[in-house]
């Protein structure tokens, strides 16, 4: 039961379910931002766990992926092989 | 299998819970293990005394008192999100149970599931 | 070389709503590119209207139930909008048209109409479910 | 006694997804009932729903496209479905049904579509301009 | 333009913009809350306005009008006869 | 009569931003005085070097960009929404105007509104 977990989420930062999901993040997890999310990488506000990564195509068209480390950057590829590494999956 | 299903918004305004709802009794149908978690303006779904007769609805309320009945599991509620709004165990339905940590709570299900 | 998963997914948003149905195609495709399968898409509350048949974009704009068609079409995935919520949102099939004695249908080929059982069936089948909700 | 004044509506939430078609039709009626005059009611984004000739809830549930046609009815009130919102969603009128070659049409009497020329209209004619948003 | 506005917001309190509803509050104004922003009734993070106003009906929905003072719940016609009051309305 | 329109969320994420743009639109070509603003998630509408076609959709940048040719008087965004989300006027498309403080912006305006 206390396998480790991929939390997705594609709300943005000021969304209470945001902070639901980030106050969920258990060491050795995995966070991908989506959509509205990828926001956060810029958030001056909140801190974001190190195993995060946001989805490049998200990030390029909200001009945030310019501003943001390029390592946590992937594309849908990548968001694949993460949803098949880690069995738990929780969509906030 | 046990199934988690986070209700994070208030009753009334969205129906989204109410789907949330329905996914819940449908997993207890099929005899999957199910639970519900309510959290933030979420926890008014457990408040007794609703009456929504005024705005064209039907309660909530007794769907939800009926649960364990229909074989969901648990139903729970982020006493941190109560302390908020000031609800008491008391003003609950019964058969509630308050949880300290919404961390804590989750890592006990294989499945936690959002509605919308 | 990893084994092939096999993936339910259930859409929540509506398109020209939310991004649930754009960013649930770019998984899909990256999905069946990395070689798994997609088992069924299952469409629920406000993700229903993906499976309008008269959504009418403007001709520069993608076309979200379209695309999404020609996609489970092309790869002849199973695709189900939720009975009780299409029905409430005024998706309907010719079978509901007539019980209801409404005066059209408009559900899009290859999507079905059927009850959360196959929402059910997918989390006890599949071995990874993803959702896609709407961002609000 | 007060002056008698006119009221725009602009409905933005969905029925079965936001609670904004059931505030709006409670406050039209009180608006009335204190003498006061709807002007119009004018549905933009997914509001647009509200106009869905085939929304078909449970018959224990109230059918809120259905009351409010049948409010508009008997008030002789206008509404207007926004056409930008309406065509991307899927709520079509046989005219654009045509345009389109789309199978059917689904656009609830009293209902019409129209540009956003009409609430422009509202903003300037109404005394008051009333917005039933969705609460996500 | 510095009239008195009449708010309205459906909002429940942990919304964004229910938190901008209350930031824009000026003295003079008043804040009508409905659907969802009856919760703020009962909520022990944020001050309202002492002139607040909430809808009844959804007030004794959520079952927060039996919790809340009984001066500040409102029917439609109520909510009317202040729209009507108001000439500048912001819907939140 | 000036009318002031309200985007609070983040672009691409939702359609309402669009649908309050066309209504900014929509008041200009019937020579309504109209501005916006920009709050909390909504101030990235506003950022430079936005490239949507990964998503399958169109900049809203070009939309923005053009908005003073086509009558809206004023593009306003919050400046503690900037500073939070760490963007600098350089960053935004030319024309924008930092405000202050959301209550004294909306101050100066009949009429205030939101697309949904």
């Amino acid at each position: 039961m206390t396998d480790t977990t991929l939390h997705i989420t594609n709300k943005a930062p000021d969304h209470p379910r945001f902070r639901y999901c980030l106050s969920a993040f258990k060491e050795g997890d995995a966070l991908i931002l989506m959509e509205d999310a990828v926001l956060a990488l810029t958030d001056q506000e909140q801190a974001l766990p190190s195993t995060s990564y946001a989805l490049s195509a998200d990030a390029q068209a909200r001009a945030v992926a310019n501003r943001a480390p390029r390592q946590q950057l992937i594309d849908y590829n990548d968001f694949v092989q993460l949803t098949a590494t880690y069995s738990r999956i929780i969509n906030w | 299998m046990s199934t988690l299903i986070i209700i994070d918004q208030s009753p009334y305004g969205s129906w989204a819970g109410r789907e949330a709802l329905d996914m819940t009794f449908s997993l207890a149908a099929f005899d999957q293990p199910a639970a519900l978690l309510f959290v933030g303006p979420g926890v008014h779904w457990l408040c007794q005394g609703q009456n929504a007769d005024n705005l064209g609805q039907k309660s909530v309320e007794k769907n939800l008192s009926a649960a364990s009945m229909f074989g969901v599991e648990d139903i729970l509620a982020d006493a941190g999100s109560c302390a908020r709004y000031n609800l008491a165990i008391e003003h609950l339905i019964s058969g509630t149970t308050l949880v300290e940590s919404i961390r804590d709570t989750i890592a006990g299900y294989n499945q936690v599931v959002f509605a919308g | 070389m990893p084994d092939t998963l096999g993936y339910t997914f259930v859409i929540t948003g509506a398109p020209w709503t939310t991004q649930a149905p754009q960013s649930a195609l770019s998984v899909a495709r990256a999905v069946l590119a990395a070689g798994h399968r997609i088992d069924r898409v299952f469409l629920y509350g406000e993700g229903v209207h993906l499976a309008s048949s008269l959504a009418s974009p403007p001709s520069d704009e993608h076309n979200w139930p379209h695309l999404w068609s020609a996609f489970l079409t092309e790869h002849e995935i199973s695709a189900v909008a939720c009975i009780a919520s299409a029905l409430r949102r005024g998706i309907v099939d010719p079978k509901e048209q007539a019980r209801y004695e409404l005066e059209s249908s408009n559900l899009r080929s290859p999507f079905e109409i059927a009850g959360l059982g196959e929402w059910v069936e997918g989390n006890l089948k599949s071995d990874r479910v993803l959702y896609f909700h709407g961002a609000n």
